[in-house]
């Protein structure tokens, strides 16, 4: 199976997020007002998306490992953080250059892109955590609190921006779309998710090999233990 | 969970920047192949990054 | 031995006695306490360098800066508490003694609230000489945004400080960790501090403080519960 | 041999401790009889201390289990920590209050009615009434050690754990601590005590464990 999700996964997201992007570039027409700078929607919205697939997976599993400790949480948890950040920053860029010519400037403090650099800040400081601690038990607890933590955030800083912006101007209300224009959003956006699963896939493996070469039993040990290791009543599976 | 699963997808799913002033832009080509190509090259950035820092030691065949 | 067996003591006793024992030490060492509130003044003062002589800006932005040197005093502040519970590692002396993961929470983030809003009333007069502003509603309302202010920061920072001051790096890892947390509350507080010295015509102070209010009840809930995970392990 | 009825001070099931990819404690089986006191051995590194701390439930162990007066030393937990007291490498001591302090913190915890009597009462004992409102900054290793007795003392424990209580001391403090270890097996305390002079454990101890790398072994 490694070898199909490995390859094959990759080539069919590949594959529907070309095919996607085709249609958006090429396909699908220009908006009436935004003319064709519109088609960053086609890369912009579905990486929104594959991030936030992403942060809820980690918040997923950081709430998990609080109830049940086991290494594979802890390591879905640390790979959709990274893949998360790497998504979302991606994200934030093409949504800032899509703001050049609609709003005028890169950066118009927009609650979205506002609470969404906060937090990807918050996510950068949970894999800095996750580096500074040396221990596997307590590095998996305590990134789990910071993750729950950042994620309770995440509503309460979109509220406050949103309130905070709100009383300098009017916030623009989204419009209604074309059916060809949904068609290529929704191609790209599970070609995205597809890669995104791949990436997701990949890093998790890595995150579990090095959990179990950090808890790995010692060889200085006889080998009575190294069979019970399996078996035993270990706190962190 | 399943309201904060909605509230965040709202929050930035649809982070589709909505259009200030009137009359249809033209051209702006170059902002779009911009953003095509920071995310092509971040993507693949990254699975460089994996290929980059993959399991040295093959874990065990029974696992 | 003779004396009596220890007998099991509640949540809010271990919570005062801890209490007592963090304004104890924070007396004893309070050379350490007046370099923070030095700290604080000279951050207060650096704004107005880096902005040059500009009075206008000055006043018209005083809420935020105040805030901004609570933040960066309460960052000092919350590391130094953590720091002595980890010489001769007296954060295993509290938990063996048994004392409340719970009871330690509350008594740190309520002393960290104190020293911050102590620190916070003594800038207030300084801010006042230094940018030019005047209390224009009400100085109630400025005490009520200080309390919650000082409230908001401290409970998410205790948790942080907590999980940062046994890390590597401990002194980068809490601002990391912290800054994007509290900028609710940092945006509500300077918000509502600068109606507080501009007026507030349109009534907005109440939302922010709301807005305050709501973040006190989710931090304090969530560090409550999640504490004991952090150093129990 | 105690009663049938009564259990074991201290039962190890298997038990197992990792710190990172080293085991300080491997499949650790052993039972202490109630009424007996036991002398741990073996080098530095051996899992003495390990095991100390995970008795002290300052640990929770990687594998098996831990009883302590018949409870589970992870499922209750609490209870474990009022019937046992650790004399630990680490003082456990605030830096910054004077010795009287740092008892009548710890005295308050425990819930007793007059915290700074009771401080005043051990620090008479260990003979530091003299010192009792210095800092414990201006303290030396020798002092300290006495404070953290006393400390221990404060708690009266039904088990102490004493990691190394010899250290550190000059031959008169070797003297009271052996003094004071005399008083509490005589007060009916089981005393666990890990130290390098063996000479000393032996007289005070009925049981030996000899731990190496981390599993029991005959001395």
């Amino acid at each position: 199976m490694g070898k199909f999700i490995k390859w094959g996964l990759l080539a069919l997201s590949l594959a529907v997020l070309a095919t996607g992007w085709w249609l958006g570039l090429a396909w699908a027409p220009p908006d009436r007002e935004m003319g064709d700078v519109q088609r960053i929607m086609y890369v912009h919205v579905p990486l929104q998306w594959a991030a936030l697939v992403a942060m809820f997976i980690n918040f997923v599993a950081a709430v998990s490992y609080m109830f049940k400790a086991s290494w594979k949480l802890d390591a879905t948890a640390e790979s959709s953080a990274e893949v998360g950040l790497v998504l979302g920053t991606a994200g934030m860029i093409t949504g800032a250059i899509w703001g050049r010519p609609t709003w005028g400037v890169y950066w118009s403090w927009d609650p979205r892109l506002t609470s969404q650099a906060i937090m990807l800040v918050a996510y950068t400081g949970y894999l800095v955590l996750r580096r500074f601690v040396e221990d596997p038990e307590k590095r998996a607890t305590w990134s789990s609190v910071v993750a729950i933590i950042g994620a309770i955030n995440l509503p309460i800083v979109w509220f406050s921006v949103r309130w905070w912006r709100s009383l300098h101007q009017v916030q623009s209300t989204p419009k209604t779309v074309d059916p060809e224009m949904t068609l290529a959003l929704r191609v790209s956006a599970f070609g995205m998710l597809f890669i995104t699963l791949w990436f997701l896939v990949a890093r998790y493996r890595q995150a579990l090999a090095e959990r179990q070469a950090e808890v790995a039993l010692p060889d200085a040990l006889p080998s009575d233990l190294a069979a019970a290791g399996g078996a035993n009543s270990s706190r962190v599976a | 969970m399943m309201t904060l699963s909605t509230q965040l997808l709202g929050l930035l799913a649809a982070a589709a920047p909505g259009q200030v002033g009137s009359g249809r832009i033209v051209g702006g080509w170059g902002y779009v192949w911009a953003c095509y190509a920071i995310t092509v090259a971040m993507l693949v950035l990254y699975a460089v990054s994996l290929w980059v820092r993959r399991p040295k030691a093959p874990t065990d065949a029974k696992e | 031995m003779s004396a009596s067996r220890p007998r099991p003591i509640g949540l809010l006793t271990a919570t005062v006695a801890l209490l007592r024992k963090d304004l104890l030490i924070e007396w004893r060492t309070r050379a350490r306490l007046n370099a923070i509130i030095f700290f604080a003044l000279a951050t207060l003062l650096m704004f107005s360098f880096a902005l040059g002589p500009d009075t206008k800006l000055l006043e018209k932005n005083a809420g935020g800066y105040f805030w901004l040197a609570i933040l960066f005093a309460s960052v000092l502040a919350l590391g130094e508490s953590f720091r002595v519970e980890s010489e001769n590692a007296c954060m295993d002396g509290l938990r063996l003694a048994p004392a409340d993961a719970r009871a330690i929470f509350l008594s740190k983030a309520l002393g960290n609230t104190l020293l911050l809003t102590a620190l916070g009333t003594l800038l207030v007069p300084v801010m006042v000489a230094l940018y030019g502003v005047s209390i224009v509603t009400s100085g109630v309302d400025l005490g009520l945004i200080l309390l919650l202010g000082c409230l908001a920061l401290s409970a998410p920072g205790t948790v942080y400080a907590a999980i940062s001051s046994n890390a590597r790096a401990r002194d980068v890892l809490l601002p990391l960790l912290l800054f994007p947390l509290v900028i609710p509350a940092l945006l509500s507080a300077a918000k509502a501090t600068t109606l507080v010295l501009q007026g507030d015509p349109m009534n907005q102070f109440g939302s922010w403080a709301g807005l305050l209010g709501g973040f006190n009840l989710i931090y304090w809930s969530v560090g409550f519960l999640l504490f004991p995970r952090i150093i129990e392990d | 041999m105690p009663p049938l009825s009564a259990a074991p001070a201290l039962a190890l099931h298997d038990v197992s401790k990792r710190y990172g990819r080293r085991w300080a404690l491997a499949r650790l089986t052993y039972a202490l009889p109630a009424g007996r006191s036991l002398l741990l051995t073996g080098h530095n590194g051996s899992g003495k201390t390990t095991l100390l701390r995970l008795l002290a439930t300052a640990l929770s162990p990687t594998a098996g289990r831990v009883e302590v007066l018949g409870r589970d030393a992870v499922v209750d937990r609490d209870a474990v920590r009022r019937d046992v007291a650790l004399l630990s490498h680490a003082s456990f001591l605030y830096e910054d209050l004077t010795a009287h302090q740092n008892l009548t913190v710890l005295a308050r915890l425990l819930g007793l009615p007059s915290p700074a009597d009771a401080a005043n009462e051990k620090l008479a004992r260990v003979g530091l009434n003299r010192r009792s409102d210095s800092p414990v900054r201006s303290f030396s290793a020798g002092m300290r050690k006495r404070l953290a007795i006393a400390r221990l003392l404060l708690k009266a424990p039904s088990i102490a754990l004493l990691d190394e209580p010899f250290g550190e001391l000059d031959p008169a403090g070797i003297h009271d601590m052996e003094a004071i270890i005399a008083e509490l097996k005589a007060s009916g305390v089981t005393v666990i005590l890990a130290t390098h002079l063996i000479e000393q454990g032996l007289t005070l101890c009925e049981e030996r464990l000899h731990l190496q790398d981390g599993r029991a072994v005959a001395a």
